[in-house]
């Protein structure tokens, strides 16, 4: 048994233990932080399973985004809904989940001591990848061999976000709970990151047609600023959805839908990336649809305004 | 005798007859409540257009033709429309009734709200009878008696009230559920034999089973779906409660279609699909015959017991189309034509006295048996027509019925079945010991000093009430008197009767 | 024992745990909470179940997962959105308030 | 030309969508009939190639599986999209008059509609196990979301339970979804199907996904979700969950069994899975009877109905695949035009207590008939779709000797008829003249307007069904599992 496993043990141990405290724990809001601990510890797990895009993309938006999501939700629907933690008879449950848990563990543990089959859509991408002049195959999965879900992703975030503005109803825009700006620290903290999160969002952008990065981490980066605006007041939450926003969070979905449309109108099987140009051009607004998408979401409003216009 | 498929030429028309209606039914529902004139010119239109169609295909049936139309409903399975004569014996019994019906229902809702939608349904119900006279098989004949029953609900439950829906709902209860079991043994029978056409001298002997225990359960089973609407007892209790329905409705119901449909599908059940002597070696046949003697005495001992009218004439309904099952299920070319032509006997006579019901109803008030005293100073032509009709259900010769009950005793004779002419006698008396009251109360007592209640409509809608009796009770006497002659029911009736007994 | 058997058998045991806290969990946000630990669960299980190729994990099942977690904080963020509504209708965080009948 | 079409069918309602939300509301109407009405001549296109003898095929960016996603068409899946395209061309027509564009409710439920329809296209066009999971996720949040769309709390909890399981469910999905990866290779749910084999493992990761799907689809005992969102839901939305949403997964649970699951061969599994269904069709037909609330009473009646298509997996015929399809059909035809004419019937009334229904045909019988028409075919009477349905189930039954099953079906008709008739009897029944209801002539007679016509049209197209059958089922039949003759 080597160190590495050993370390994987007790991460593996970290993660049950969490999980268990996340779903039954009295306090509401320690149990969020805690789900947000077990996410990073989830992002820890990818990089030792050899996954580092993955680590990247569940550190920032499985553990940060949705952390953030549920602890907006929270301070909105305010403290005082404290909860009987458990109801009704948790035997049952129990059961239940102990059952379904054994089951995965079971089918799970023989899965993994199947030869792989040699031809399977792995190996397959990895053959095919020279083709599509895209050096990582992640990337290539997502972008070109995948596109269609990658699409379709886009439209559920698409839904999330119109869902989420028909449940806010004619409501006004949700109550942001803004920092105080004027804390110096705050402040300044904002001019320097606001630049700094462009840069490195745009880096990993390029960076991920052929190296850990792409459009989603950008993307998480680009929410984070974002966040912190709203939070800071740099950027205030509107009741109506303007012309510009709505073209931004369909950007990205319209700019599948062109390339992937497109390609059957000049003889290409449809989804079809004709060239690097739509690569650049869909993981771009892709990122923006994304990143403005997360932030609205996280805002709970239509729109979104400069401090002061 | 083995039954020979027969030759049959495609047709529109058997589809035509039955659209006829239809889409008069549709039109009229369209037009909405407010246009009564052009309601009714639509109505009878479409009723004596019908009328001619069914004259048509009875002149082509008479060439020796056998009009038909088919395509495919289910995979595997037909919907066939198709006019052989014993199609047309129904058919022209319920296009011409349908006229006089029109007629007098036109008058008698003259004032009733929602005439739009009875109408509708009314034309529907027609084109539902079509259907299943045209019938060529017996999915045929179900997906129309079906629809007959669909139909027919709107007119029982018409006027709304608690009783009317109440009556709605037993009329489902007993027909939903009687065709749940005929659908059962409809799919059964294809299971068995495959898809079959009516043949007459029946279907099934067409292909060799040995399956006795299956026959007789799909006989029963579809016999009970028919039975419902036959109301053979104890299938009957729907009927006496469906009286609350308009009169005109009752008239339909009893006359020419739900009641009727039932006893036709009886007679294309052991004619066309079993055959009678396959229907006779299954034990069957005695079996039917026992159940509609039952039915018969039951009948006419509960009408005896009625105090009102429509109940009376419900029950002596419940007795009376028991013959037509009675004569088929007694076998033998008399006793087969003696049911066969009280089809429409029993039509004409029986529609007669419930138009006559509805008249004294609307024009005095009078619906129970102890207000018919005097009556017939009153309203004489209506008394008149009543009591003719009356008489020939008691068969008293030469009208219609008395033709009926002798070719049915006589066959019961000569196929050595005597206990039924023992029916038929006791019926005969019972018959007489309901219906000789009434006539005896209409004419002979005096009328009270004030009727209980009613209406003085205008004349047109009074005429429009009597006449339709009139003309049927005029058909009581001719089919009775002109029972020898050519096309009389009679001589249909014999002619059908060659093609199922040699 | 192998990393990954480590990790399949730490996420089964994480999606039993999230099937139990959607079971008995009476606030709505908790409920949430165990939806997104199963789906946790259910991404390293289809990433060490999908096996290596030579150059890493199989990279569909890379491509899967961040499609996966993607979707997975969407539905969350329409939840949430959801759920404060409810509760700025209702007053309350769970569903078990009895009648799903009224006007 | 025809594999063209098959990428109109998604990507011409999911222009119409984005172009919705950016542009102004007045061009909504426009661009989202022009969204939903491309996608017929795509339809047609299609259908004449499969009815030629082809099966239409596509590998998206060239990549054919297990690479990549191919959009396939069959006969299977052409009969769902043209169930597809009906019910949303006319709820469409109601959600005109319902949702016009320029009001707040339209501008919401536009583009979430087209983004609906064209998902549940790609979910017909795809057999990519992973693919099938976005495509089920963007049709419930996009269900979930218009459920809400009144903004009733009532509505709202329903939609926030229906979402719950629903993410649950796909997680379910989604975890099998992993495994079976994992053991073969590939997505593609053909390949699966070829690569499994047998053995304790597929057999678990499949009953996985099933329970999944069963989530989802409301079959008896997991549909406690399906009532409330049903009922509560606006009618445009309930007509369509009702006639497309539930059967989706249904379709998906078909092609899994029939297409993939030889390692869920044995008789057990299935027998268990027409139990439900037999439960399904006693429990929710008892339950749509005692039910005071008209859309309630629609939406038991939904989960009633959805128990004859499990009695697929027993009896595992080509009559029963036939029957069963064209049940799916001929329901999901006659039951929007149910929702519609209910919704209409409500907004009328103002409310829908089934005792408000006193004496509804007098001033709303476009409605009142129209809810009738469809009445007839979940009841299955001739002549109407549900009959031919009905017809051919019993059939299959009879055949395979399955008495109880017969049983099941005839007793489930006779209950179906329970309800109905009960609504229609109330509507046709005079009010007392001391009630507070409103005599006929004090208020307008009900408006022949777009919503009763689209509820009307749809209720007389579930009565076609029944007599024009026959080409249908010939499409049926270019589409039968492997190992079933026509």
């Amino acid at each position: 048994m080597t160190v590495g496993v050993v370390v994987d043990m007790m991460l593996g141990l970290a993660l049950v233990a969490l999980s268990l405290r996340v779903v039954t724990g009295g306090s509401l809001f320690r149990d969020i932080v805690l789900f947000i601990l077990f996410g990073l510890l989830v992002a820890l797990s990818w990089a030792r399973l050899g996954a580092p895009d993955l680590a990247l993309a569940e550190a920032a938006i499985g553990a940060g985004l949705t952390g953030a999501l549920m602890l907006m939700a929270y301070r909105s629907i305010g403290a005082d809904t404290e909860e009987r933690p458990v109801r009704r008879r948790p035997g049952v449950a129990l059961v239940v989940a102990v059952l379904t848990g054994s089951l995965v563990a079971v089918i799970g543990l023989a899965a993994l001591g199947i030869e792989r089959v040699p031809d399977a859509a792995g190996d397959a991408v990895l053959e095919a990848l020279p083709g599509t002049g895209l050096g990582n195959a992640v990337t290539g999965v997502l972008l070109v061999f995948r596109g269609l879900d990658t699409m379709l992703e886009m439209a559920v975030l698409l839904v999330a976000l119109l869902g989420a503005w028909t449940v806010l109803g004619d409501a006004r825009p949700g109550r942001v709970h803004r920092v105080d700006r004027r804390t110096p620290l705050v402040g300044s903290l904002l001019t320097v990151v606001a630049p700094i999160t462009l840069l490195v969002a745009v880096h990993l952008l390029l960076a991920g047609t052929d190296a850990p990065g792409g459009a989603f981490q950008a993307c998480a980066v680009l929410t984070g600023c974002g966040v912190l605006m709203v939070l800071t007041g740099t950027l205030r939450p509107t009741a109506v959805a303007g012309f510009a926003t709505r073209l931004l969070v369909v950007a990205g979905l319209a700019a599948f839908v062109l390339v992937g449309a497109g390609a059957g109108f000049v003889g290409h099987a449809p989804m079809t990336l004709t060239g690097t140009w739509a690569v650049y051009l869909i993981e771009t607004a892709m990122m923006l649809s994304i990143a403005l998408t997360m932030t609205l979401l996280f805002a709970r409003a239509r729109g979104l305004r400069g401090e002061g216009s | 005798m083995t039954p020979v498929a027969i030759e049959t030429t495609l047709h529109p028309l058997p589809l035509v007859v039955v659209l006829v209606s239809l889409f008069a039914g549709l039109a009229i529902a369209v037009l909405g409540e407010h246009q009564q004139r052009l309601r009714t010119v639509l109505n009878l239109a479409a009723a004596v257009v019908k009328l001619a169609l069914v004259l048509w295909i009875a002149i082509l049936v008479v060439g020796g033709s056998v009009p038909e139309f088919r395509f495919a409903l289910v995979p595997g399975f037909d919907l066939v429309l198709r006019a052989d004569s014993v199609s047309v014996l129904f058919a022209s019994l319920s296009a011409a009734l349908w006229l006089v019906t029109t007629v007098y229902a036109i008058a008698y809702l003259h004032r009733s709200s929602n005439r739009a939608r009875f109408f509708g349904f009314f034309s529907i119900c027609v084109t539902a009878t079509m259907g299943i006279a045209m019938a060529g098989n017996l999915l045929t004949f179900f997906v129309f008696y079906e629809l007959l029953t669909l139909a027919t609900w709107p007119l029982v439950v018409h006027t709304g009230s608690r009783a009317a829906v109440r009556a709605g709902r037993t009329y489902l209860v007993y027909t939903l559920g009687g065709s749940a079991l005929f659908l059962l043994g409809l799919i059964w029978l294809y299971a068995l034999a495959g898809p079959q056409d009516f043949i007459a001298g029946g279907s099934l002997a067409l292909v060799d089973l040995d399956e006795t225990r299956a026959l007789q359960a799909i006989f029963v089973l579809v016999a009970i779906g028919m039975g419902v609407k036959a109301a053979i007892v104890p299938l009957h209790a729907w009927l006496p409660r469906a009286m609350v329905a308009p009169a005109p409705v009752s008239a339909l119901l009893h006359a020419v279609a739900v009641v009727k449909a039932g006893a036709f599908g009886l007679v294309r059940l052991v004619e066309d699909v079993f055959g009678a002597s396959l229907t006779s070696d299954l034990g069957l046949a005695q079996a039917l015959a026992v159940a509609a003697s039952i039915t018969i005495v039951y009948g006419s001992i509960v009408a005896l017991l009625q105090d009102d009218l429509k109940k009376l004439l419900a029950y002596s309904t419940v007795s009376q189309v028991s013959y037509i099952a009675l004569g088929i299920a007694v076998g033998g070319a008399l006793a087969t034509v003696g049911g066969m032509v009280h089809l429409v006997h029993q039509g004409v006579m029986k529609i007669t006295m419930f138009f006559c019901a509805g008249t004294f109803a609307t024009l005095l008030g009078v619906t129970r048996i102890d207000q018919l005293d005097g009556l017939a100073r009153r309203l004489p032509w209506s008394a008149g027509a009543f009591s003719v009709a009356a008489l020939g259900m008691i068969g008293l010769p030469p009208l219609a019925g008395f033709v009926s009950k002798w070719y049915l005793g006589a066959g019961a004779v000569a196929t050595g079945q005597l206990w039924v002419v023992g029916v038929l006698v006791a019926s005969t008396l019972l018959n007489a010991a309901y219906f000789l009251p009434l006539i005896a109360r209409m004419w002979l007592r005096p009328a009270p000093e004030r009727w209980p209640g009613g209406t003085t409509p205008s004349r047109l809608v009074v005429f429009g009430l009597v006449a339709p009796a009139l003309f049927t009770a005029f058909c009581t006497i001719a089919f009775g008197v002109l029972a020898g002659s050519s096309y009389s029911p009679l001589d249909w009736a014999t002619e059908i009767v060659r093609g199922y007994v040699p | 024992m192998s990393t990954e058997v480590v990790y399949v058998l730490a996420a089964s045991a994480v999606f039993g745990a999230g099937v139990y806290g959607l079971i008995v969990a009476n606030h709505l946000m908790r409920k949430l909470l165990a939806l997104n630990v199963m789906s946790s669960a259910v991404f390293v299980t289809m990433l060490t179940v999908a096996g290596t190729t030579p150059e890493g994990p199989d990279p569909v099942a890379q491509a899967l997962v961040l499609t996966g977690i993607v979707i997975a904080v969407a539905a969350t963020a329409f939840a949430l959105a959801l759920l404060v509504r409810l509760v700025q209708e209702t007053g309350l965080v769970s569903l078990r308030a009895k009648d799903d009948d009224g006007a | 030309m025809a594999p063209d079409a098959l990428a109109v069918l998604v990507f011409a309602p999911l222009v119409a969508a984005l172009a919705v939300i950016v542009a102004p509301p007045r061009a909504t109407t426009a661009l989202a009939l022009a969204g939903i009405a491309l996608t017929a001549p795509a339809l047609w296109v299609v259908t004449a190639a499969v009815l030629g003898g082809e099966v239409v095929e596509v590998a998206l960016a060239g990549a054919a599986p297990p690479l990549g996603i191919a959009w396939r068409a069959d006969g299977f899946s052409l009969t769902m999209a043209w169930l597809t395209f009906v019910v949303v061309a006319f709820v469409s027509l109601h959600a005109l008059a319902s949702f016009p564009s320029t009001s707040d409710a339209g501008r919401r439920f536009w583009p979430m509609w087209l983004i609906l329809v064209a998902s549940v296209y790609a979910l017909f066009l795809s057999a990519d196990l992973f693919n099938l999971y976005v495509t089920l996720e963007l049709v419930t949040l996009t269900a979930v979301a218009m459920i809400a769309i009144g903004g009733a709390p009532a509505a709202m909890r329903a939609a926030m339970r229906y979402l719950l399981l629903g993410l649950m469910a796909s997680l379910f999905y989604l975890l099998a979804t992993a495994l079976l990866y994992g053991q073969t290779g590939t997505l593609d749910l053909y390949q699966v199907g070829e690569r499994l084999g047998e053995g304790a493992l597929a057999t678990t990761a499949l009953a996985l996904m099933i329970t999944g799907l069963l989530v989802k689809s409301a079959i008896v005992p997991l549909h406690v979700w399906l009532p409330a969102a049903h009922g509560k839901a606006p009618g445009p939305v309930s007509a369509v969950l009702s006639a497309l949403v539930v059967k989706v997964t249904l379709y998906i649970l078909i092609r899994l069994w029939f297409w993939a699951g030889g390692a869920l061969d044995d008789g057990l599994a299935a027998f268990v899975l027409g139990l439900l269904g037999a439960v399904a069709i006693v429990y929710g037909s008892i339950a749509a009877i005692v039910q005071t609330r008209l859309k309630m009473l629609v939406a038991y009646s939904t989960v009633a109905q959805l128990g004859y298509v499990m009695l697929l997996f027993p009896l595992a015929s080509t009559a029963a695949f036939r029957a069963v399809t064209f049940h799916v059909l001929a329901h999901g035809v006659a039951k929007a035009a149910m929702f519609l004419a209910a919704a209409n019937l409500l907004a009328a009334l103002g409310s829908d207590r089934l005792q408000r229904l006193v004496g509804a045909d007098q001033r709303y019988p476009v409605n009142v008939l129209a809810f009738a028409l469809a009445g007839v075919s979940i009841m299955g009477l001739p002549p109407s779709g549900g009959f031919v349905a009905k017809w051919m189930l019993l059939e299959a039954a009879w055949q395979s000797q399955g008495w109880g099953w017969v049983a099941v079906i005839s007793a489930g008709s006779l209950l179906a008829a329970v309800y109905v008739f009960r609504v229609v009897a109330l509507a046709y029944a005079q009010p007392r003249p001391a009630s507070s209801v409103r005599r006929p002539g004090t208020t307008p007679r009900g408006r022949f307007g777009a919503t009763s016509v689209a509820a009307l049209a749809l209720a007389v197209l579930a009565i076609v069904l029944g007599i024009a059958s026959a080409p249908v089922l010939s499409l049926i039949d270019l589409g039968l599992p492997p190992g079933m003759a026509p």
